[in-house]
């Protein structure tokens, strides 16, 4: 409903896991972007990727912040989104286990339970690690949990290990002994994407381009105030601050907003694994898809 | 009587000999005009029950026509068919020359068997439910002959109560005001006062007369007592029992107001008894 | 035995006008078993508060499972930590933000399914052309679930309250309509013949007889109906929403704060149970017999 | 008008034989409004298609809202497409195995529920005290949503089948619970009488005249139940499923896939219309009054 | 009688002069034994309604007691009360010796005023709910036991059938099966002839009649037909209307079997008749 170029709005989503989309929020940085053009902004929440993709899809969302996973899988899907910018460089998924099950590596997962959230990064982060060690999907039985039910199911012993996700990663290592991330690899993490519909790209320009100067500013203001945004994290969500600290500035880069080669790189590795796994159509085209998300363009007049 | 009788009836006609053809002919009244009821070869079967089989009846109007019979013998079926609410049947049913089937008529109104009373409703918005259509209850008018109706039924004090707080009887009489207010020109009653004490009973029998001579109502009353059938009607039609059929049809030439213990009227009740007999 | 049967379903019937009336009737009678004029104070009195026995029981249980260990503090916080949680939203201001959008949503959506359902009960109650065309379609809706609907509202409403208000109402819609179709169609025949009889007219018919023969069984409807509404409110907030009972449970579960999840549950449940008392209490107003 | 009120619901009410034994009577009474002996081609022989008519219409109309472009592919998949993903998967045989899982969850679920909701129904319709007890808790417990549902269960039973049947088993029991409850107490305290005076005991009066008296009632709860049992297969299936129509809606939206989304949606509506008829069957088999 | 009612009862023992103290006294068979049905000063209200105000009788082992009254006197509530139905209300009322409100008696069964089948039975199912509960419905005594009932009744043929498809006299007669299917040593009958017709009527009369003698059964029967409480009863005991008292009793002092047009009778009728007549 958003989409169009004669709606007055502009819809925005924010999420937990994208730390400038909150900064922004807090200090109204995006609204006073638009303040001279009578144009509203309207934030939604997404709980996660999926449904900021469904925002997308249904086009109520003219910007959305997923995984860079979850993007490809929109766009291959035929979700008419562009990534022009990327809102963080995060290590925010990693294998975690308890040091009494005796898992050490990702070869010891043979034959053992893995809880997963299919679809998000955590899964293909899975997939990788496993890859990594010589072994298939097949070699462990994935068990399918949302990222917090993984997390309880963990504790509770039902599965062995869990492909984990901050801020419930973070959580589980601070606050319950034996807690232990026994596989981390941050290139395989899939780096956090905002997607923009392509027609309010291409119809909007000139909002497209506000909205990043404002991310821009925001993404300034978190480098250099570290504590301070992890406060705002803490605050918005609720986490304790120990955990959103640990999930911002130990976990978190902000470094380089740009998609470039090393993005492509990763996705196209990624895209066998995508039409390996089924999760996308026969007919669909994951590699090509790729090069239709990412515009490392569009971004560059404005950083 | 039942002379296409279907083949699995067992033809019953045998003590109906002395049943004159009752389709205007019998009864002087009726033969001067057009019979408000006409019953023709009327047939009613109930999956493997044939409850009526080749009835005959002509009512003319302002006529008082009882009708007995034995219990199961098809008295109240023949009523459902008059009002309308049967939709299968044999034969031709017309009540003031229109074919029930197209619709049935508003001009009938029924007292049924049960009382069938609104459960949730009071006695007053339970009568109240017989007005004609085009009365709006509420008005102050309606609501004084729905009062008047209560009174006239003896349960004045009971207006307020709910049917699950009256007698058997009182039921009754709810259900026979219900039927009153509606003021049809057709009213079928189906053993109105079958729950009723002697007093009572005479006293509504006394009533009902009232209303019939005052509004100029035609009657179809079924009964198993006969000494109401012959003091109140002009004709007592006697049914034989199952499948039923016109047994006898007994004139009661008795001029009004009646004596209950005249003794015409008691030979007549010998009469309408014998043909009862089997 | 048979007797005790009746007897106490009898007592479960009987409105507490008749129950002081029977009493007044023994009383004047001045036998034996009366206890005079002095009234006894009747154990129905206390009755209301037999509802809140079990429930304070399975807190008590709650509180021992976590004290002693049986389930862990961050799996189920102990009863005085969720009510903390609670109070300190309550405090801040923050959930009466949350209880009033949720009502609001739940008493459009609720009240917007009731009337669609009663309409489309009415007719195919009362038309079998009607309910040949239309139930084995709404037969087929009824069991598709809340999280089935959203991707679809999403794109035919939007973002909106709408959106979030009309699959509420889809929720409320079932029961009212299974319940009260079925009621209309086991209205008594004996009384429909009447209305037939005395020529009530289809509007009078259905305002005099077949609405309030059927009454019950469309409260029952409304009540399941309500119910309905709350289950999908989750559902309905997952759009978009970022207030609301139904999102702080999600945001729970997202955060992983087993102490919002669990205030929030029992949000749902207090609610819950205030607006089924408050269907109840139309109920009586309404049926008043 | 009154009359033609009463003649719709009237013939919606008969059976099957009585309208071929009327129309038999009037074929026989050879009058002229009967077209003789050659058998009509009853209309009602075609009724059951009619239930298609609505469904295919809106096929239509969902063809055209994507081919004229009201809604892009991407957002509603044309029917065709829905068509082959699940022909797609039906011949690649994965189909079956969601849809086997989903139906013995569901049909344990549903059956659990029914058993437990009929339990619960009997003693609170029964025993005021029974009532006053339980039913404040359980109609709070009524409200609270599926997926609120999700981290406790996980929590007490696990991520096996257990927990997922338990949860189903939750949505079957309110509606089965509910009208059974009600149905009960409504019984028409007449017959119940008769029971008394005759001494039928306690077991007899519920088996000859209180469930008799009440099976509508439980019968339009079963059929809520049953349809709720649907509803919560989703979250039951968030439960560590891999398999499953609920794990295929949530995968297709993980995945952002609106053909496997639409295709799951129609398959719950498509079950869910099958469980609604083989509830009617078993009702007919029961009732077969 | 009704020396202490209410003060908002208007006394109405005026016309009941010949009324003996019923209690034990009358009658030669109940001064013999305790009475098998004890009736104490029993006062009845439902919410403002008196229904019955003072009412003593006593009831002997083997005695056949009819009830006459006017609509709405208490006739049926007396009955419930007796049954053990109604839990609230005023003296003492013993069946057996024991209190009715300490649980009723099994040995008590009634014939309701309204038919009350259980309308998804058939007629067969409905007669075996009366059987007593020692009696396995399915064993082949019990089933012959409920046709032969079902025929005595007059209802062969109809045994599948299902209240809806019967008459009202039909519907009558099968709630007329099932009190006798319960066999109690005390019967409780309240109209049930009401529906039916002369013939069958009698024969049901005469039936009711021969299960008495040859059962030993205590019976209560409320009529409106005082030809019929005369022929039946050993005594007629006279309800004068609302609020219920006994205005009178009638002995039936006759050697069964009685002729139904008995001079004696016939006297014994118009006494009654006279006691009813305000
Ligand atoms: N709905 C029905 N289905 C099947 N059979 C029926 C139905 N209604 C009536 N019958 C049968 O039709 C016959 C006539 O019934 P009807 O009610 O007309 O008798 P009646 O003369 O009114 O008897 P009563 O004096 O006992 O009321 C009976 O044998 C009855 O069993
Ligand atoms: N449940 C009730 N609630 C209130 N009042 C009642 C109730 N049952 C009976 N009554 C009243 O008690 C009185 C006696 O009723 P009862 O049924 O005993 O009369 P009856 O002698 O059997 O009359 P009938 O011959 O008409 O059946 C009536 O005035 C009636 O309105
Ligand atoms: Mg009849
Ligand atoms: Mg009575």
């Amino acid at each position: 409903a958003g989409s169009g170029g004669e709606s007055g709005t502009v819809t925005v989503d924010y999420a937990y896991y994208n730390p400038v989309s909150l900064v922004l929020r807090e200090k109204g940085w995006l609204e006073a972007a638009f303040a001279d053009t009578g144009t509203d902004v309207e934030w939604v929440l997404s709980l996660g990727s999926n449904q900021a993709n469904e925002y997308a899809q249904s086009g109520a969302a003219d910007v959305s912040s997923t995984a860079g996973i979850a993007a490809l899988m929109a766009r291959t899907n035929g979700v008419p989104i562009t990534t022009p910018y990327v809102y963080s460089n995060p290590e925010w998924t990693a294998l975690v286990t308890f040091r009494e099950t005796g898992i050490e590596s990702a070869a010891d997962l043979e034959g053992k339970r893995v809880a997963a959230t299919r679809g998000t990064d955590p899964y293909f982060f899975l997939l990788q690690a496993l890859e990594d060690a010589g072994l298939s999907a097949e070699d462990v039985e994935i068990v399918h949990l949302q990222h917090p039910e993984g997390q309880s199911a963990l504790i509770q012993g039902d599965v062995d290990a869990w492909a984990g996700l901050d801020p419930h990663m973070a959580e589980l290592e601070l606050e319950y002994e034996g807690a232990e991330l026994f596989f981390r690899e941050p290139r395989y993490n899939t780096y956090g994407f905002l997607n923009f519909l392509d027609g309010f790209l291409a119809n909007r320009t000139a909002d497209a381009r506000r909205v990043l100067e404002a991310y821009e500013r925001g993404r300034e203001w978190a480098i250099e105030n570290p504590e301070a945004t992890a406060g705002i994290l803490a605050d918005a969500s609720g986490m304790s601050e120990p955990v959103a600290e640990r999930v911002f500035t130990q976990r978190t880069d902000l470094s380089r907003p740009i998609p470039g080669e090393p993005h492509r790189e990763l996705l196209s590795n990624l895209s066998p694994i995508l039409e390996r796994e089924d999760l996308v159509t026969d007919d669909a085209d994951p590699a090509g898809a790729v090069d239709e998300l990412i515009d490392s363009e569009f971004a560059s007049g404005v950083v | 009587m039942s002379s296409d009788a279907d083949a699995d009836v067992t033809p019953s006609s045998a003590d109906g000999v002395d049943a004159a053809t009752p389709t205007g002919e019998a009864d002087p009244d009726s033969s001067t005009a057009d019979p408000v009821l006409a019953v023709d070869d009327l047939r009613k079967r109930y999956d493997d029950t044939v409850a009526l089989d080749g009835v005959d009846l002509a009512v003319a109007d302002e006529e008082f026509v009882a009708v007995v019979g034995p219990s199961g013998c098809g008295k109240s079926t023949l009523l459902r068919v008059l009002s309308g609410l049967e939709a299968e049947f044999g034969g031709r049913v017309a009540v003031d020359g229109t074919d029930v089937r197209d619709g049935g008529s508003d001009a009938v109104g029924m007292v049924f068997q049960e009382p069938r009373l609104l459960d949730w409703a009071d006695v007053r918005e339970n009568v109240a439910v017989g007005l004609p259509s085009d009365v709006d209850p509420a008005s102050p008018p309606a609501r004084e002959r729905v009062d008047d109706l209560i009174e006239t039924v003896g349960l004045d004090g009971f207006a307020e109560s709910r049917p699950d707080e009256l007698s058997g009887g009182m039921a009754q009489r709810v259900s026979l005001a219900r039927g009153l207010a509606y003021d049809p020109s057709v009213l079928l009653l189906d053993e109105p006062f079958s729950a009723l004490d002697r007093l009572t009973k005479a006293d509504q029998q006394d009533h009902l007369l009232d209303v019939w001579e005052e509004r100029g109502t035609t009657v179809v009353l079924v009964t198993h007592d006969v000494e109401e059938a012959v003091y109140l009607a002009d004709r007592v039609v006697v049914l034989s029992g199952q499948p039923g059929t016109v047994a006898s049809v007994v004139d009661v030439d008795i001029d009004r107001p009646r004596d209950r213990a005249d003794a015409d009227l008691v030979a007549l009740r010998r009469e309408v008894t014998d043909a009862l007999g089997r | 035995m048979a007797a005790d049967t009746r007897r106490e379903s009898d007592v479960s019937r009987e409105s507490d006008a008749r129950h002081g009336s029977d009493a007044g009737g023994s009383a004047r009678a001045a036998e034996p078993r009366t206890l005079g004029p002095i009234p006894v104070p009747s154990a129905s009195r206390f009755r209301p508060l037999l509802g809140l026995f079990v429930p304070l029981a399975l807190v008590v249980v709650w509180h021992a499972l976590v004290t002693t260990g049986v389930f862990a503090a961050y799996q189920l916080p102990p009863p005085l930590r969720v009510a903390k949680t609670l109070y300190g939203m309550a405090a801040s201001g923050e959930l009466w933000g949350h209880v009033a959008i949720t009502l609001q949503r739940v008493a459009l959506g609720a009240g917007l399914g009731i009337v669609v359902g009663t309409v489309f009960g009415t007719l195919t109650g009362l038309s079998r052309t009607a309910s040949d065309l239309l139930d084995p379609l709404l037969q087929s809706l009824k069991n598709i679930p809340s999280l089935a609907w959203v991707p679809l509202f999403l794109l035919w409403f939007g973002i909106g309250e709408t959106a979030k208000v009309l699959l509420i109402s889809v929720g409320a819609f079932f029961p009212v309509y299974l319940n009260l179709s079925t009621g209309i169609a086991a209205v008594d025949e004996e009384l429909l013949e009447v209305a037939e009889v005395y020529d009530l007219g289809r509007v009078e018919s259905l305002r005099r007889v077949v609405f309030p023969a059927a009454l019950p069984d469309l409260l029952v409807g409304i009540r399941g109906g309500v119910g309905l509404a709350w289950m999908f409110v989750v559902a309905a907030e997952l759009i978009a929403a970022s207030q609301g009972i139904g999102f702080l449970l999600s945001d729970g579960r997202a955060l992983a704060r087993p102490d919002i999840i669990v205030g929030s549950i029992l949000l749902f449940a207090f609610l819950g149970n205030c607006s089924d008392v408050a269907v109840k209490e139309v109920r009586n107003r309404v049926v008043g017999r």
